[in-house]
């Protein structure tokens, strides 16, 4: 058993360096297919991350000074709830201070520093506001009257700001998770055909390890971790290209700085965590996955 | 060992390259297959170890019928069987050493055995200090003389030869003629294709000829003729 | 010579059925990689068009009524530049009902028969108006007064509707082109990998051919028409993908209709034909040209 | 016609293949190389269509030293010499037909030319009929007639013919040997590695033989020995 494993493991390097054309032809295709891949599922969670401030028809966000007792805030939440003809009060949403942390931390992920100055004593909470049907120009005409409420901060209005970038939500979002859909499916034929490319050229070298005896799987490991360590080196050299991406991003969005909110375009690092470590499970799964099957084909003798 | 049952090989449907093959080998025995260019000789070998299925007919081998063998079992018979091919077969990618250790990777052998086998079949064949070439450093007689190395490394109950002197000098092949000899002599089937009239003459073996894909003569302690 | 032509002729066809493992491959990554760039370019053109209207450090379109006669049309000039202080009048632009038109054409390439209902009389023609730098906040206090001036049908800030767009507008189009540049890169390199790795399941092949005594371009040649040949058949499927996904792109936009300016992120027809035209070019060239090259790898027998 | 100078070749740095050869082919001889598997009689051979270029001395062939030649004559120097491989080096991806064909394409004959002089040769190998199998569907002696017939369709001035008849039978490979002849007897320079006895004792030519990279005899009407 463990000659068995030393063979497997001297074998994949052998090869890996021997077909030193066909090894470097599938790292660079699974490096650029898997950074489409990943770079998709970032931009698509930049516009999620700008557009979840104003999901589920919300219009308005009514924001309440840090210092408001929770009597006050019963008060604010009256007065909104006194207008149930225009505001749909089923959808009315308070997010206490924990949960408004929370929304500035996912859309602060760019700018740790501005977050850390956030507390208790100046982070204003909020309520979010959503429109009975057709009740949009009345809710507009009522917003002067909530900023006049004790303790409410400031009214802050979708149409002023993001009603545009808000319709273009559905939109957007069909669009890129549809292009994620679409890449996953490309960057799966690339690496495939590659792959299949590199069998064709090495069956014959397959067909006489059939003839001497050796068993399916016998042949098909090494391919295997051969595929497995190319898909793992691809994603690493993808990972480092959405690493410098991101940063490349981060930067050009933390200068547009002021105050406008596309500073929630900014992923977290913990999502491009999240998307580098799924980029690399991919990465090693399809180049195994494809090896074995691609290897297969010509297994048949 | 071998038995072929009215064996017919119709390649694409249209190449008649056996007829009605019909012989036995018996365990231990050595024997030559002779005929001209074409008239079938490998592909007589090519069916002993399941390369190739017969249109018709049957081959036994070890006592079991080899075509209807699972898929599954066919590398079982196959590392029973030593095969020294025509054209080499030649893992490109390896070396000499690697090549010849193949075959015993393939049944499991540990590495300190592989380590002791190797050198001494390599030696066996003239090889030695060649261990670390790849194939395509090699001249033909060399290529020739590894395959020979690899087929008979795992002592196999079988051994098929097809044309393992061709490209050797006479002086080269006599010595691997008397090794296979030697082989024989321990209780392995040698199965060998030639047209290397004076060994065959030498020998006087047992002499299975063939023409245009029929057995024409079958002749125990033959000649080439 | 002609003799030459056919053997090439039949050499390539050969070639491409014999070996429909390798074929299958380059086509498939050159579909893949050209879509990629085709697409990015659709993009990048829907986005230019989006803040083309808003390009230069426009903020503020003043339109002009399609009744106003020549001397009206002066007289808007002189207000604008009467308060040379507030407005750039170095970059004030004007453009007639033919320029006007022009733009409509682009903006509106998603929506021809609302296109085709403008004509002189109805379609107003516009001046662009630069403020000096830092004077944004005067011209928005201007606005109003340029309304009243005779003949003026509208004034249109850029705060009101795309301000941030137009923020954006830098940012966007670095990325876009960007990723063009990008993904151009990638497809080179997966064409060139495919096309390396094909040939070096050939290179005995053309070892051979060397050693018969073919030269360098006798066995060049129908390689490149292959890769020509490949390239080509991936482009065409490429633009079969770009035309399907314009097509739900459009739809998708012109289902958001309204008042937004989204529309103009559709791309004309004949814009959607340009970058075809040259996909199907790239294709070609790089498909032959990196055949070529990776022959000629091999071809130093 | 072929004249080395103290040639010498080695491998990768260290394997001496040839070692000071010296000798000169005149128009219309016929040479057979012998010696034992490895002594480096392909390596000569290769050294006349600068398939391997000397780590020392020259090659002279045609009165051209082909060792300065620029690369982009070499095409031309090959297509004046016939090659018989001793691997056959056959386009997996052609035809017999279309093998044999592409001799007469490199040089740029006309369709008509190449469709009737292909059959004609492949006749002459006894290939008549397998003109559209592909070289994985040929027994070993027909993949090397294939080569033999590829090797002089084009008339070349030299013939260089490593083990042209490894892999046939007797018959088969002395009408080989009576066409080499013949086509020797019409002009054409021929040079010919082997290892079969009783064809070179048969020929009675002359003889170069080697030894580990030395040339050990050069005698005129030889032996196998
Ligand atoms: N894959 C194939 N497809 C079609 N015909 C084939 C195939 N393999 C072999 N043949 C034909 O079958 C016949 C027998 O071939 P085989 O290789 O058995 O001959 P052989 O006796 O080994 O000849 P040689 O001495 O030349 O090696 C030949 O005529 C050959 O052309
Ligand atoms: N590419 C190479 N790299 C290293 N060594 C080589 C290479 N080619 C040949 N050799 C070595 O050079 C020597 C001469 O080889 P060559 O092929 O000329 O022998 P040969 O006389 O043709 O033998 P055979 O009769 O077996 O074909 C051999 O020892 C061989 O191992
Ligand atoms: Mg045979
Ligand atoms: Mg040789």
């Amino acid at each position: 058993m463990l000659s068995r494993l030393a063979y497997t493991f001297r074998e994949t390097g052998a090869s890996l360096r021997r077909n030193i054309t066909l090894t470097v032809a599938a790292i660079l295709t699974s490096a650029v297919s898997l950074f489409l891949v990943g770079g998709t599922f970032l931009v698509q969670r930049g516009f999620d991350n700008l557009l979840s401030k104003w999901a589920g028809g919300v219009q308005m966000i009514v924001y309440v000074s840090p210092t408001a007792t929770p009597d006050q805030v019963t008060n604010i939440k009256s007065a909104l709830e006194s207008s149930p003809t225009v505001v749909d009060v089923g959808k009315l949403e308070y997010l206490n201070f924990e949960q408004s942390l929370a929304e500035a931390k996912r859309l602060l992920a760019a700018d740790p520093t501005t977050f850390r100055l956030l507390n208790e004593a100046n982070l204003p909470t909020e309520f979010k506001v959503v429109p009975k049907a057709g009740q949009l120009n009345v809710l507009v005409q009522l917003a002067n009257g909530f900023a006049e409420v004790p303790k409410v901060q400031k009214v802050v209005l979708a149409r002023d700001q993001v009603e545009q970038i808000s319709k273009l939500r559905d939109f957007v979002q069909t669009v890129t998770v549809g292009l994620s859909v679409l890449l996953l499916v490309g960057a799966l034929i690339l690496i495939w055909t590659t792959i299949r490319t590199a069998m064709f050229a090495r069956r014959r070298e397959i067909e006489v390890m059939k003839l001497v005896g050796a068993t399916n799987w016998f042949i098909r490991i090494p391919f295997m971790l051969e595929g497995l360590i190319q898909g793992l080196i691809g994603a690493l050299m993808s990972c480092g290209f959405l690493l410098f991406f991101n940063r490349l991003w981060t930067n050009g969005v933390v200068k547009l700085k002021g105050d406008n909110g596309f500073i929630a375009l900014v992923v977290s690092n913990s999502f491009l965590n999240l998307v580098m470590l799924l980029v690399v499970l991919f990465g090693m799964a399809a180049g195994a996955i494809a090896s074995g099957v691609a290897a297969s084909r010509f297994l048949d003798v | 060992m071998i038995r072929l049952e009215n064996v017919t090989k119709i390649y694409n449907s249209e190449v008649t390259a056996l007829r009605d093959a019909t012989f036995d080998v018996a365990k231990g025995e050595f024997v030559f297959l002779v005929g001209p260019s074409g008239s079938g000789k490998s592909t007589l070998l090519r069916m002993m170890n399941r390369q190739e299925s017969p249109e018709k007919g049957a081959v036994w081998v070890a006592g079991r019928n080899i075509n209807e063998m699972p898929d599954s079992k066919v590398p079982h018979l196959r590392r029973n069987i030593g095969n020294i091919f025509q054209d080499y077969k030649l893992l490109l990618n390896k070396t000499v050493h690697e090549n010849v250790a193949f075959a015993l990777e393939v049944i499991g052998r540990p590495k300190h055995v592989i380590r002791q086998q190797v050198p001494a079949v390599l030696d066996l064949v003239g090889l030695t200090g060649k261990e670390d070439r790849f194939p395509h450093q090699l001249s033909g007689g060399e290529q020739q003389r590894v395959s020979i190395a690899r087929a008979f490394v795992n002592r196999p109950l079988i051994l098929l030869a097809d044309e393992p002197t061709g490209n050797l000098d006479p002086a080269t092949g006599e010595g691997i003629m008397r090794l296979l000899d030697r082989i024989n002599k321990t209780g392995t089937t040698v199965v060998m294709a030639t047209h290397d009239q004076r060994i065959v003459n030498m020998m006087r073996k047992r002499v299975i000829q063939m023409d245009r894909g029929i057995i024409v003569r079958d002749q125990a302690r033959g000649v080439y003729e």
